[in-house]
């Protein structure tokens, strides 16, 4: 990682010719179960991705699509760098996180298709991954309006060790936002408040270069060295390698494991790449094909199943086989979700108020936060009592 | 089987003790604050200043920094930061110091809060209460005089919240901070000062009960928070003249007690809407067009209704009071209403 | 003295040339770009990417990037942006990518633009207009399928433009232009394709003037953008039931044409009212309760409301599709409106 | 002026003790009549703020006043430095920014007073003082929003110069704004726009040192080197000492020329203080006389009275002179405005839109933008017709 924190660092233009000629740097292994596992992980949101683009041209998927394809390291090492109990939130470009967080494909793809087996019964879409369970707090599609909800959850994780518990802070939050979202007021008042009140937030912009077609340094001032939009706020800043899995893994765990200790934010310029286009309407016109393939021979996927080859922790054997267990995880990903109900017109009324409805405990327990007594809720007033004649006394 | 009690000034429902409007907004938070340890105050100089209207006043001594929190003038980031720590679990009260600066909030408090629910398939709540000032003060002018229900209501998912009197406030908080959703607590700079009976210990007021502020049988004035008032002057001065009003206080629009509407009208056969937020697709229109469809048949005249005027809220001080609604207008509506006029 | 055209595609009233509703908008802000050298267009990828939905396709090619302004991903920041430009007396036009986008600049767009004038005392106008896609698209989801007008219309100082058209869409946004007052312009992401029969030249329709999209004796359906399209597929239907259904487009909200609504409803003593927005305090709501005012003695039955469901809008195409104002809804509506349910 | 572009500059701590002990330096002398002018100017605003303290308490003036005593040579300086055809704005403390513009003390003081003859006829009150003659664009009263208007008008400013003129920008824009507005998102968003754009807004923060009864090191991250705030957007930032007049005439002279010259934006750290509360309510408690008292000790008037009779410029005489004149234009200020009327009922209803009332040209034809052609309104429609039962055909 570079310490963007520096200001008298060399600016650095954005590299829209490829990371493939950068200078890497060479980082420690991991266990070999754990490569093999983010390599599987990688390729898994790959071809999940791959047969989103292809169930939208089937019509199976409706509405926005946006494709993680390229950044597949970004979400995998994020993830592989927190613990499970650590929330994260995340834009529209979810599907990725979903994955890496642990949701199963047949939840994901359910959700696009629309059916009652999606992570949020069909209801929520492409854009709106949810997954208590593994404490994904949502992918959001209002552009930098999950920022505040990251600083949210950083701010509850600590209340709860803290002021609840009577212990000391022991999670962090991720707050992942695309390089667009950099001008959202939202992006402001976030890192302001994480910064003044020490919340232990790492905002991870996954820096790809474009917002739709718009590249950085058109859309965003002093884009060739974004350490300066943590500075602002006295928050650290770091510039993470997001093409390259080992780098994201090491980068992250000390910066968020230093988060943790601190209990201050962070901020990651993390640069990646879309390699497709903003969603499945985009010709990608602007820009060149010349600069995408520099990009795409810098290929996460390929370049640590090279480097697994290299080091005999994996075989081509064994690659097929897990080409072969992923797609097959894939298809029937899709042939469940064909196979799943739409959701039933109960739905529609349904969930728009806890009281009326109660939570969904579909696919797993939430768990609670902890400490707090279990408050009995007031005796619930059935709004559809409202709505009709009622009696005076 | 909705029950709605009469309090008026003589009765002393809420027991002999009278306190100040603000009193019992803050009574509430506090006792919710010591019963549970997850809910918390944000907002601007809630804390070491003791409130901008001296709402908060006292609870950081009490609670301390941690629980009782001063932000920066950062409404859309710290209500999404409350937002993002109530669907873990607390349950954040975030001050507005007024509704007004809600505005360059709308985003995180209409298109996060009340759908988080929906859009995570029932995965994520959001229990949390947004409140704050809401309506003119005294000449405040054009940017600092907003009726947020006007606004706000149309949107599903939020319960709206709007006390007419102390008892009420603490009432309504009481249930609104226990509420396991989204809940827009509209208070009224106006009335803070505002002294009456008010409940010691736990006090709730169920939300989606109307309140009979007045029982009369000519006629029927709708109305919530600060109007309310307005219709009960209108309702003395109106008695004389031999008409009797029946004055409805809402106390919550988002739920709306059609049930207790539609009973008292189909007896008075007549009502007059009071809503100071501006006339177009406002509550009041919302209740106006209710009542002609649930009291078709019952209705000697149309629904009237009373607002602010339409324009935006002027700083003169004999303007403002022409804008609002007032007893005088309250007076002429219910006169034309029943061909009196 | 205002009048209203009968457009059907079967009398080309527009001409002979049909273009797409996009198109439409686009040789308006075109012709009025090339008049009037004050008028110009900024809003994300509206330039070089020519449009998120290819509206403003070539227009910088024509006007070059000074005049076609791409702007970073900050609406509150370029809305207030255009707005200060307008009060030096430029005429910006601001796209929103879409209206669901523009609650993060709520604050500029309702408490700057319509309150300027009168906040300065009649000093400063703000002649703009805020254009974009509202309304549900094809499973867009919670977030991004608002129908602002449910909110917006509450405000005083703003025009509301809601086409249902291309011929109208380029006559009202020739006419938006013009205008000196700020103007919200409302299209719709599943209309831009249409195609109807635009005129060339100038081509202006005033505001407040309804169209009569279709005329009919047994009752009247007032509507305003695409569900007016589901209108006439539900009048076309009743008219095999022998009802013959008269629809009114809008076309805007703000102002409203309660004169061309009220004559028509006084002809058929009953109204339907069909709103994509949700219901509560809804335009839909507004319509109904002047109906009942200006028609109290005409009409055989309440007026009936048809809206998008109350809950915030789902995903899955079934669902999306019972949530929104259908030609199926509205044919139980008039049903049960006349009686015949 | 202080350069904080450069961010390897010591970090100075918000000067909550004075700045009279602070060093000073030195600038060019005025001409005399340019000083006293000034003199005459910052000691109007003073009278007139405490008449309007006096007024409240009276309660001929109601809502919200906010006065500007302490900070006048930010107001008196800032315009000073710039042409009456640039326009400015301001926030809702601008009754300072108005006279210092040129607008009449009647006008003002009408204008709280709620009477017809007030700047806006009474509608806007205290908070909204606006001046089309003059170039002043609002005072405004949501905390923030006026930084993008101000970039819209440096914006429109140099639109009209080079676009429909097809001469070169020649204007600048000042938009002031509280200490406490930098934790606004407008505050980002405009910043960004203003570097992206090179739009010639110079943005001043009036850095008082609080936000109500916050301090600004407890709601602003940074608070002790506000120039990363400008750094972030790679906009020039200076500090200037904003309670000597000739420092802030000289800097903001330079600044503003510079960025008319360049047609790039500037921040202002504008160090001042308010020697009054926050509004006519606030008790102060949140900051200690002596603090207070070393503020005093730098008060502006007294500094430049001081200079101009220390130099001779300035008698004793003429000084007693000129606090007669003032206070009597104040005096009489009050008494126009006891004396003009309330805005009638009908002024109720005008001014929502153009078409209908048409622009006020009360006081002075405002000057409107040339070069384009002069366009007809498109014939009004009259918005009572359509309130009213109208015909169809
Ligand atoms: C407030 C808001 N404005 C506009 C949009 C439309 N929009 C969706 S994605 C996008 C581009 C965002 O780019 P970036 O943040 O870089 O994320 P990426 O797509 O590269 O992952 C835009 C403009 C939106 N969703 N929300
Ligand atoms: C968006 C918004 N939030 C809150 C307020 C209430 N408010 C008015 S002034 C103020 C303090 C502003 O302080 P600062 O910007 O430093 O200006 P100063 O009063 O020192 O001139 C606050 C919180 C407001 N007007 N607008
Ligand atoms: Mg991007
Ligand atoms: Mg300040």
């Amino acid at each position: 990682m570079t310490s963007l924190s520096d200001p008298s660092a060399p600016a650095r233009p954005f590299d829209v010719h490829g990371g493939a000629d950068r200078p890497r740097k060479t980082y420690p292994e991991v266990a070999a179960a754990t490569a093999l596992g983010w390599l599987r992980q990688m390729y898994l949101i790959r071809e999940f991705e791959t047969r989103c683009m292809q169930s939208y041209q089937d019509k199976k998927i409706g509405g926005f699509c946006h494709v993680y394809i390229g950044q597949e390291a970004v979400a995998v090492g994020c993830t592989a760098a927190v613990e499970r109990s650590d929330p994260i939130v995340t834009a529209y470009r979810d599907h990725g996180h979903a994955l890496a967080r642990g949701m199963s494909a047949r939840a994901c793809m359910a959700e696009m298709f629309g059916r009652i087996g999606g992570c949020a019964k069909g209801k929520g879409g492409s854009m709106h991954m949810f997954d208590r369970a593994n404490n994904l707090f949502g992918g959001h599609g209002i552009v930098g309006a999950q920022i505040p909800l990251g600083v949210g959850l950083a701010f509850a994780a600590k209340y709860e060790d803290e002021v609840i518990k009577g212990g000391r802070s022991s999670r962090v939050a991720l707050a992942f936002l695309g390089d667009g979202a950099l001008n959202q007021g939202a992006f402001h008042e976030a890192m302001n408040l994480a910064g003044l009140l020490d919340i232990p937030c790492v905002v991870i912009c996954e820096n790809n270069g474009y917002s739709m077609g718009t590249h950085i340094a058109r859309g965003t001032t002093m884009a060739h060295r974004l350490g300066v939009k943590g500075a602002a706020y006295g928050i650290d800043s770091y510039e993470v390698d997001g093409m390259d899995v080992l780098a994201v893994y090491h980068e992250m765990h000390e910066i968020c494991e230093t988060a943790r200790r601190t209990s201050r934010p962070a901020f990651v310029d993390m640069r990646c790449y879309r390699f497709k286009g903003h969603s499945m309407s985009d010709p990608r016109k602007y820009r060149g094909r010349e600069e995408e393939e520099h990009w795409e021979a810098d290929d996460p996927i390929q370049k640590l199943r090279e480097h697994l080859l290299s080091r005999a922790v994996l075989t081509e054997d064994a690659w097929k086989q897990m080409v072969k267990d992923v797609r097959a995880e894939v298809r029937d990903s899709v042939e469940w979700s064909d196979a799943s109900p739409a959701p039933s017109s109960e739905e529609l009324m349904r969930d728009v108020f806890m009281e009326r409805w109660g939570p969904y405990t579909g696919s797993s327990q939430p768990e609670m936060l902890g400490g707090a007594e279990n408050v009995p809720s007031f005796e619930a007033i059935d709004p559809s009592k409202a709505r009709t004649p009622g009696e005076l006394a | 089987m909705s029950t709605m009690m009469s309090t008026s000034p003589e009765s002393p429902a809420g027991g002999l003790r009278e306190i100040e409007f603000r009193d019992a907004i803050r009574e509430a938070m506090s006792q919710e604050m010591r019963r549970d340890p997850r809910v918390f105050l944000l907002g601007e100089e809630v804390a070491q200043y003791n409130g901008a209207y001296k709402v908060s006043r006292g609870m950081l001594d009490e609670f301390g920094p941690r629980r009782i929190i001063d932000t920066p003038i950062s409404e859309s980031g710290f209500a999404g930061m409350a937002i993002g720590a109530a669907m873990m679990g607390l349950r954040p009260i975030v001050e507005f110091m007024s509704w007004s600066f809600s505005l360059v909030a709308a985003d995180p408090i209409l298109n996060n809060a009340p759908k988080m629910l929906y859009m995570s398939g029932g995965q994520f709540g959001c229990p949390i209460v947004f409140r704050g000032n809401n309506g003119a003060g005294g000449q405040l002018g054009s940017t600092h005089s907003w009726c947020v229900e006007g606004l706000y209501s149309n949107v599903p998912g939020v319960k709206i919240v709007i006390p007419a009197t102390p008892e009420d406030a603490k009432g309504l908080m009481t249930t609104a901070i226990r509420d396991d959703d989204p809940v827009f607590f509209l208070e009224s700079e106006r009335m803070l000062g505002m002294k009456g009976h008010v409940p010691e210990g736990d006090h709730l007021v169920p939300f989606g009960q109307a309140r009979l502020a007045r029982s009369g049988d000519d006629i029927t004035l709708v109305s919530f928070g600060r109007p309310v008032h307005f219709c009960l002057e209108a309702a003395d001065a109106l008695a004389k003249e031999g008409i009797s009003c029946e004055v409805l206080d809402m106390r919550t629009i988002r739920p709306l007690d059609v049930g207790s509407i539609v009973r008292s009208v189909r007896r008075t056969s007549a009502c007059v809407v009071v809503d100071q937020s501006w006339s177009f697709a406002s509550p009041g229109s919302e209740v106006a067009s209710i009542v002609h469809r649930e009291c078709f048949d019952d209705l000697d005249n149309y629904v009237h209704r009373v607002h602010s005027v339409d324009v935006p809220t002027p700083y003169a001080t004999n303007l403002e009071q022409e804008y609002l609604p007032n007893a005088r207008r309250i007076c002429e509506a219910v006169r034309a209403c029943l061909y009196r006029a």
